[in-house]
């Protein structure tokens, strides 16, 4: 298990670098750069020549290349190019939020999924199984700010239940997020709950089929039972560890989510990072997200060795 | 036996008949018998006979998409077909015991086996957790399973396919009930673990006093356990016996035909008998190598070692995959003359399909060599041999249906090598195919089909054709009976005999079941550990063994009701595979 | 029992369902977080520098909403839009127009205590024209050649041409005076303190959260209505107005007229419609073929139906009709001008052009501005009748400025509201640094020269006339109309003037419990 | 495995007798899920093919008299922010989309399945940096990459095709790339492999034939996911140039009047989610019936 932890870690290293890599020439090939963003209108002859000069822009790529990934290998992020703060200073308290979204939404979305995704794999076919299916692929095509905007109007202008955004500061404590949290959670909770409880449902159908469930019921053991505690607990590990990746994929679109409730959190830093062109924050960003997808399929990875004694190894 | 017949016997099946809902045809037509206390019946029957959907319709079971047409079966003298579903699950734990089928599967893959007897204890209304673990762990002692402590904790896989069959067993005996059914008991478990379990299904049936149906495709099997024996065919009840009769005086022809296919050197014998009569004479010589010089050696393998620790077969990236069980062979001397049939025997993981995998290409030994014609080496990955010298040397797997390409007919299964190594096209390849087809017997019309479309023993002929069509010098066996019925095993055999003495080829035929290579094999190889124990002429290495794994193999293949009788006294305990 | 049984058994268990638990129950009793105060005045701001934002009046980056509640500038527009007094009571120019002298309020006081002098005021002035800081307002401003202090009250500015639009110049709201106190007379430096002389003084600086001003009780016109404002970062337009919808907020500065609808069925909105002198225009470039041919031009123009494009795109809030001239209805240099939709000379125009079968373009959008892309599409449904077959293309937001506008032949632009004086030298004047049409008239630009040195205004005003008839005939940007502007507050707000946010006069509004 | 592959290989086989659509569409039609997938489908067929033919109104003329009108005789689905009739662009709001992301879905089944196939066969070294690669554009932000690959692109609806197949073919490597291994690792392809056939031979006639229905069902399946990403990026404001009817579109540019005119943004969202839903559940059940199980392997 170690030895698999190793191995992941460091290929999930490699995928960070060539993340960066592919980000940083990426934004280099765009049209424009930090300069044309900052000055707009006036991005032209010699104040875009003294932006750029100032900004460090002048310098042909590959100098530019390896002096940031040098300082980066030192573990320096970087400043951001416009703002003038040390990228680290930025990032993390966005970093927090969405995490703390995520979180949330996360903790939200899984027994949601659960207690779903048995009972329509338990009506495999049935009413309610085509409409939890056709309702979680409805969830998974409505674009979010629709949902966020419905939601908006039902409970923070109409009952008057929830904020409709988020009015606190990137650094705000937990305490002032969380009272906020409650809508944009529900919109992420919703697509979450759409991947997990499809991939639960088909687990637990297969699961269902498999003899050990015949078994279990020929020696006279009534269903639930078999659900509950035979089938549910092998279900489980792949349910989670799908959950943990679509999480990673979710992630990748919180920035609607964001924007439509004024979250102040990664997924909007990043955007108006490519917007301004402002590489530092930029790659900041976009590492974090990347990390935290290896991280998280690394989870799912140890979640299924944790949680399914066929992969653990060396208990006796 | 003795019967005294109460008011109801335990079990009765009368005129029992179920047939698909779609289909008229009836999967088992007007079954009769009946169960007393104590006796022990077996049921034979070979793959599609219905035996499966008898053993559970006698649990009150009907599998999805059939229906019970006529008749019934009584359960001391209720009608398990009136029943509601709750008295049936009462009935099921308390009265039968069920053992399915492929225990590894049937058992739960999360939970302990402590954990899932406790719940059926509970269930049976034992709710105090001491008295469950206490009555748990004497079950588990029951069943065989010793000390029963350390089998407490431990999950499905931890376990080896007999002891998860013991499980099964102790799991069906929580509600103590007065049957057990048991669906194919030994199918998948090596000979040595069938004798142990056999072993100790005797004894519980005389501690308990349980009675039994056994449901199985074999003949020595259910001789061995049981008293009665019905055979059973197309659903039907051919024949009902005292299972002694069973072996030694069949009554229905399919019976006999049955029994005639327990392989045994004179059954296996007359196709073979025309075989060149220098053979036999060749294979013998003072250190029990197959020498002879009036035949030469087609296959020389020296010193051959092969280590795969974490086996990583070339393109298959097993970067995140679970490393597989190292397997290795060292220093294996072996060499094969022309025309011969050399058995392979040895437990599982002993290095037998190392050995086939070595020579084929698949894997790259260490070290050694391999020489075939005493000149050409066969040197390096089979990608890299030349054409040629991966024509002579052609491999056969245990399963057909995983051989041939489930998108490919019969005839591109055979146009592969025909087209590949002889580049032959259009009506001429049509031609070998059909003269192929007719080699293993079977029909012209059949090159159209697809593989699922063939029996298990009409696809096993098509992967013996499409190693014939590259006219290889050497066949390498890998298991290629063990998926078969008995019967299919034995037309296998014979079609391997008449190749031997038709074609003078030469084969390496890989088996656990020492009495397939005994009716077969010429000379027979004994591995261990990687290494080869032991080595010489049939008649020497079977009768005459030398060497203790030897003769534990002997003593496992032997299901004689004698034998068995003795307690667990095999080299390997039931727990061996746990070191 | 063993360790491994501890660790899988029961007390584990329960020792992890009550974190979970407790995780669960954690945030409840952190709901009550800082309840805004009932008197704070809650507007948003759409974060349009991205958290750059700084308290600099003039530099590129200045946090407007913010900057025009904490300084002042010399002059502010009355009820009519004319220039009247602010920081400075009277100003009066020499007569041939070239110096301005304007005198200083009385007992004004900056933020920090110290009182507001001439010096203050040169020193803004001069950073204005700071090469360093980059103003946007460095090139509108530029006339000024000599800025000095003649007393502590006076202050005299020197032109290097006679401009009898300065006040209305000076009058921009980016001008704002800052204090002059320990900048150390460092022209270059961006102005960091926030120290004004404006109605509400700086607490808290968050751009990219919320920022909080406190009220100046000692404004020189009056003590706020108001004690505190908080300016919250919301960029996307609709979140703003659901914020303001669910009582997040007090004030929306500017809401699409197609959502008017959202605030009338609903009780305790207040909805204010004025006019504004911000514009949305088609450019041509005048030196591309095929738009420096003048009758292609001009056939473009004459095609678009001005009416049916402000009742589709404006709808209910309306605006006024523009015939391609940026001077706004509220400007004294407003002439009004006829410019029905003419199909049949728009034909012969491009016929004449050698284009009588019609003619494709390719037009330029983007969605940075809802109005560019709905003013391009009714625009290519009107030109399709004439026989143009206009071609939309989106372009990204991001780099618009820089790779389209003044790059492709017909592009889409949004300006706001400028004076007259202002405007017609920025974007229409020959060389100017944004003439996105790049037009080049001579006779335009003698025009503009005489205007700014006439000094009566009636005869000032005919000068401009000429010139906005001459952009009618000539020039190379289609402009329809001039938007009103929709402002939605809550009612408990009052003393909203329907002016633009830059001249509101914060401090005069005052909020109900 | 084994079994799996010729459960799918039986019906392959069986349908490829008459017709391969006909029996298909019988199977799927007995199944619930299927006949209402198939029904969706069928719907959304002919209003893509007659789409032209059969609407009420031009899909681009403006009516400014009746900008924002509720759904009435004349206006079935109201009007838009322009004063478009909905009915008719929501009609004909899918041919855009489907067209380009049907070129894009071949193209990225195409290269997603060779590469997927080749980094099976070939193992070790490359096998490893081509897993690299499609991980590093797994690890980013999705919506962050689209939105570079657009901006690269430019504006042109044309060159988002080599874009979207760029992007939509990373997730077939990985699918391809499974399903090959499984393939390669089992008894026939050994045996080809043993017979000292070359790579090309043994890739052209044992795995493809067993990969090529996984890869078509999960391109299948991907093409309508990326109809979606196709939508939101016209809402990001690439893609589709207004005024062309896209439903995507037509959500982005009325959501400003969401709450005072839900009908302008309601159809198309109605017709986008029900296209993906009625495809995804005939796909589904199409892949289930020859055994190749989307669902179980939990990708979108």
């Amino acid at each position: 298990m170690l030895a698999n932890l190793l191995t992941r870690t460091l290929s999930g290293f490699v995928t960070l670098v060539v993340v960066l890599v592919i980000v940083f020439f990426a934004l280099e090939a765009l049209p424009g750069d930090a300069c044309t963003a900052y000055l707009e209108r006036d991005a032209r002859d010699a104040l875009l020549a003294a932006c750029r000069e100032r900004f460090g822009l002048d310098e042909p790529v590959p100098a530019r290349f390896s002096s940031w990934a040098m300082a980066l290998a030192s573990g320096d992020l970087g400043t951001s190019i416009l703002r003038d703060r040390p990228v680290g200073d930025i990032l993390w308290p966005r970093f927090r939020n969405t995490a703390l979204l995520a979180g949330v939404a996360a903790a939200m979305a899984v027994p949601i999924a659960l207690v779903f995704g048995t009972l329509a794999a338990l009506r495999q076919d049935g009413v309610f199984d085509i409409a939890a299916s056709t309702v979680v692929l409805v969830a998974m095509t409505v674009p979010e700010f629709v949902i966020a905007t419905v939601l908006v109007f039902i409970f923070a202008i109409w009952l008057q239940w929830a904020p409709a955004v988020v009015t606190v500061s990137a650094g705000a404590p937990v305490g002032d997020l969380i009272g906020a949290i409650a809508l944009p959670a529900a919109v992420l909770t919703t697509t979450l709950v759409a991947h997990a409880m499809r991939v639960h449902r088909a687990t637990v159908v297969e699961y269902l089929a498999f003899e050990f469930v015949e078994a279990a019921r020929l020696r006279g053991l009534p269903k639930w039972r078999i659900v509950l505690f035979d089938v549910l607990p092998a279900a489980l590990p792949p349910t989670l560890s799908v959950t943990a990746v679509s999480l990673a994929g979710v992630l990748g679109g919180v920035v609607i989510i964001e924007r439509v409730f004024n979250y102040p959190g990664l997924g909007t830093l990043a955007l108006q990072a490519i917007l301004e062109r402002d590489l530092p924050v930029l790659q900041g960003a976009v590492a974090v997200f990347a990390v935290t997808y290896v991280l998280l399929a690394i989870t799912a990875d140890l979640l299924t060795e944790l949680l399914d004694p066929r992969t653990r190894r060396g208990t006796s | 036996m003795s019967r005294t017949k109460p008011a109801a016997p335990l079990l009765e099946a009368q005129g029992l008949s179920i047939a698909a809902l779609a289909g008229a045809r009836p999967i088992i037509s007007n079954v009769d018998f009946v169960l007393d206390n104590g006796t022990a019946i077996g049921i034979v029957g070979e793959s599609g006979s219905g035996k499966t959907t008898l053993a559970n319709a006698l649990l009150g079971n009907m599998r999805q998409g059939l229906q019970r047409t006529h008749g019934r079966v009584r359960i001391n003298g209720t009608d398990i077909g009136t029943l509601p579903e709750r008295a049936l699950t009462v009935l099921r734990s308390q009265t039968i015991g069920y053992v399915p089928q492929n225990a590894g599967a049937s058992l739960s893959p999360t939970r302990t086996i402590g954990a899932q007897i406790a719940e059926m204890l509970d269930f049976h209304g034992t709710h105090d957790r001491t008295a469950q673990r206490r009555d748990g762990l004497a079950l588990l002692e029951t069943v065989g399973l010793a000390p029963a402590q350390r089998f407490w904790r431990r999950y499905t896989h931890q376990l080896s396919g007999g002891q998860q069959q013991r499980c099964m067993i102790a799991l069906a005996l929580t509600g103590s009930p007065q049957v057990l059914i048991l669906d194919e008991p030994t199918s998948g478990l090596d000979n040595t673990t069938t004798h142990n379990l056999v072993t100790h299904l005797r004894h519980l049936r005389q501690m308990r006093d349980l009675a039994m149906v056994c449901v199985s495709h074999d003949v020595r099997l259910v001789r061995a356990l049981c008293d009665r024996a019905l055979v059973m065919f197309h659903g039907q009840l051919v024949e009902d016996c005292t299972s002694d009769r069973l072996i030694d005086a069949p009554a229905h022809p399919y019976t006999r035909a049955l029994v005639a296919a327990i392989p045994r050197r004179s059954t296996a014998r007359p196709d073979m008998t025309d075989r060149p009569p220098t053979r036999a004479a060749a294979a013998t010589s003072h250190d029990g190598r197959v020498t002879g010089a009036d035949h030469e050696t087609v296959l020389n393998i020296a010193r051959l070692t092969v280590r795969h620790p974490g086996a990583r077969s070339a393109g298959c990236n097993a970067m995140w995959g679970t490393p597989r069980a190292g397997f290795s062979l060292t220093d294996v001397d072996l060499r094969v003359q022309k025309g011969a049939i050399v058995g392979i025997a040895g437990r599982s993981g002993s290095g037998k399909s190392t050995l086939l995998k070595a020579i084929s290409g698949m894997i790259v030994p260490e070290s050694g060599t391999i020489t075939l014609d005493a000149s050409k080496p066969l040197n390096g990955h089979a990608g890299q041999r030349p054409p040629d010298a991966a024509r002579r040397v052609q491999m056969i797997w245990q399963n057909p249906l995983r051989a041939l390409n489930p998108r490919a007919t019969v005839l591109a299964a055979l146009a592969a090598p025909l087209n590949f190594y002889f580049g032959l096209n259009g009506a001429a390849l049509r031609d070998e195919a059909t003269a192929l087809m007719s080699a293993v017997q079977l029909p012209e019309d059949m090159m159209d089909r697809y593989p699922w479309q063939l029996s298990g023993g009409e696809a096993q002929r098509v992967a013996i054709a499409r190693a014939c069509a590259a006219q290889p010098s050497v066949y390498l066996c890998d298991e290629i009976t063990s998926a078969l019925d008995m019967r299919v095993q034995a037309a296998i055999l014979s079609l391997i005999g008449r190749l031997v003495r038709d074609a003078q080829a030469t084969f390496i035929f890989v088996s656990h079941d020492l009495t397939v290579l005994r009716a077969i094999a010429d000379h027979v190889a004994i591995f261990d550990e990687g290494r080869l124990v032991e080595q010489g002429p049939v008649e020497t290495v079977l009768d005459r063994p030398k060497h203790t794994v030897t003769r534990a193999l002997l003593a496992a293949a032997d299901l004689s009701p004698s034998i068995i009788s003795e307690p667990d006294t095999s080299p390997w305990q039931a727990d061996a595979r746990l070191s | 029992m063993t360790y491994r049984d501890t660790l899988s058994g029961r007390p584990w268990r329960r020792a992890a369902l009550s974190l979970f638990v407790g995780i669960l129950l954690w945030p409840t009793d952190m709901f009550v977080g800082s309840t805004a105060q009932a008197e704070t005045l809650r507007i948003a701001h759409p974060l349009g520098n991205g958290g750059k934002e700084n308290v600099d009046p003039i530099h590129r980056n200045r946090f407007y909403p913010v900057t025009v509640m904490l300084y002042d500038g010399l002059l502010r527009p009355d009820e009519a839009g004319r220039p009247s007094p602010s920081l400075a009571t009277q100003w009066e120019s020499s007569p041939d127009l070239r110096e301005w002298i304007f005198i200083l309020r009385e007992g004004v006081t900056f933020h920090d205590g110290s009182a507001l002098d001439s010096d203050d005021v040169v020193f803004s002035l001069r950073r204005v024209l700071s090469e360093e800081i980059g103003s946007p307002l460095r090139s509108t401003l530029a006339i000024m050649a000599e800025i000095e202090a003649l007393d502590d009250r006076t202050v005299r500015i020197t032109l290097d041409a006679p401009n009898a639009d300065f006040p209305t110049m000076i009058m921009h709201y980016l001008f704002r005076v800052v204090s002059s106190e320990g900048q150390d007379e460092s022209l270059d430096a961006i102005y960091e303190s926030g120290v004004g002389t404006g109605p509400f003084k700086l607490t808290t600086l968050d751009a990219e959260g919320t920022t909080v001003l406190e009220a100046n009780p000692d404004y020189w016109d009056g003590a706020p209505g108001v004690p505190m404002v908080e300016v919250i970062a919301i960029p996307d337009s609709e979140a703003r107005i659901q914020a303001l919808l669910a009582g997040q907020l007090d004030l929306v500065r500017r809401v699409n007229p197609q959502q008017l609808a959202l605030f009338q069925n609903r009780d305790g909105f207040e909805v204010q419609t004025f006019a504004t002198g911000d514009w949305t225009s088609l450019v041509m470039r005048t030196d591309t073929p095929p738009f420096d041919d003048v009758r292609v031009r001009r056939a473009l123009r004459l095609l678009v139906d001005r009416e049916a494009i402000v009742r589709t795109v404006l709808g209910e809030a309306g605006g006024s009709v523009s015939c391609d001239t940026p001077v706004w209805p509220g400007d004294p240099y407003h002439v009004a001008q006829e410019c029905p939709p003419d199909l049949e000379e728009a034909r012969r125009l491009l016929a004449e052009a050698g284009y009588p079968d019609g003619l494709d373009v390719e037009l330029h959008t983007s969605g940075l501005n809802a109005l560019m892309v709905e003013v391009a599409q009714v625009y290519q449904a009107q030109a399709a009748e004439a026989g143009v077959r206009v071609n939309v293309r989106m372009a990204p937001s991001d780099g618009y400025w820089s790779n389209v506008w003044m790059q492709r032949p017909f592009v889409a632009a949004v300006w706001s509201q400028r004076p007259a004086a202002q405007i017609l030298s920025e974007a229409f004047l020959s060389g100017a640094n944004w003439n996105d049409s790049f037009w080049d008239n001579e006779e335009f630009d003698a025009l503009l020269a005489e205007a700014r040195a006439t000094i009566d205004f009636e005869e000032r005003k005919a000068v401009y006339a000429r010139a906005q008839q001459l952009i009618w005939e000539d020039g190379g940007s289609m402009i329809a109309f001039f938007p009103n502007r929709v402002r939605a507050y809550s009612d408990t707000l009052s003393g909203v003037q329907p002016v633009h946010d830059f001249f509101l006069r914060w401090h005069e509004i005052t909020k109900a419990e | 495995m084994s079994i799996l592959l010729h459960h799918r290989a039986r019906f392959a086989a069986v349908s490829s007798r008459a017709s391969v659509i006909v029996p298909l569409l019988r199977v799927i039609w007995r199944r619930p899920s299927g006949a209402i997938g198939l029904c969706i489908c069928a719907v959304h067929a002919l209003l893509a093919l007659l789409g032209g033919f059969i609407v009420p109104y031009d899909p681009l003329a403006q009516d400014p008299t009746a900008v924002l009108a509720a759904p009435s005789f004349a206006h079935p689905f109201g009007t838009d922010h322009l004063g478009r009739d909905v009915l008719s662009r929501t009609i004909v709001g899918g041919q855009t989309a489907m067209a380009v992301t049907g070129i894009a879905a071949i193209l990225a089944v195409l290269w997603g399945g060779s590469v997927g196939i080749l980094a099976a066969m070939r193992g070790g070294l490359a096998d490893e940096a081509i897993m690299r690669l499609v991980d590093a554009v797994g690890a980013l932000p999705y919506l962050l990459f689209l939105l570079l690959l657009a901006a690269f692109v430019g504006d042109s609806v044309v060159a988002l095709i080599p874009a979207l197949a760029l992007f939509y073919g990373v997730a077939i490597v990985r699918v391809t790339r499974a399903a090959a291994l499984s393939v390669y690792s089992t008894d026939f392809v050994q045996a080809a492999i043993v017979r000292g056939e070359p790579v090309g031979r043994v890739l052209r006639q044992e795995i493809l034939p067993n990969v090529l229905d996984v890869i078509l069902v999960d391109g299948a399946l991907r093409w309508s996911w990326m109809i979606l990403g196709f939508s939101a990026l016209s809402f990001l404001g690439f893609g589709v140039a207004p005024p062309t009817p896209d439903w995507g579109l037509m959500i982005a540019e009325t959501r400003h009047v969401l709450a005072i005119a839900p009908w302008a943004a309601l159809w198309p969202c109605v017709a986008l989610a029900t296209f993906i839903v009625g495809f995804n559940l005939l796909i589904d059940t199409a892949g289930k019936l020859i055994g190749v199980d989307h669902e179980a392997r939990g990708q979108r």
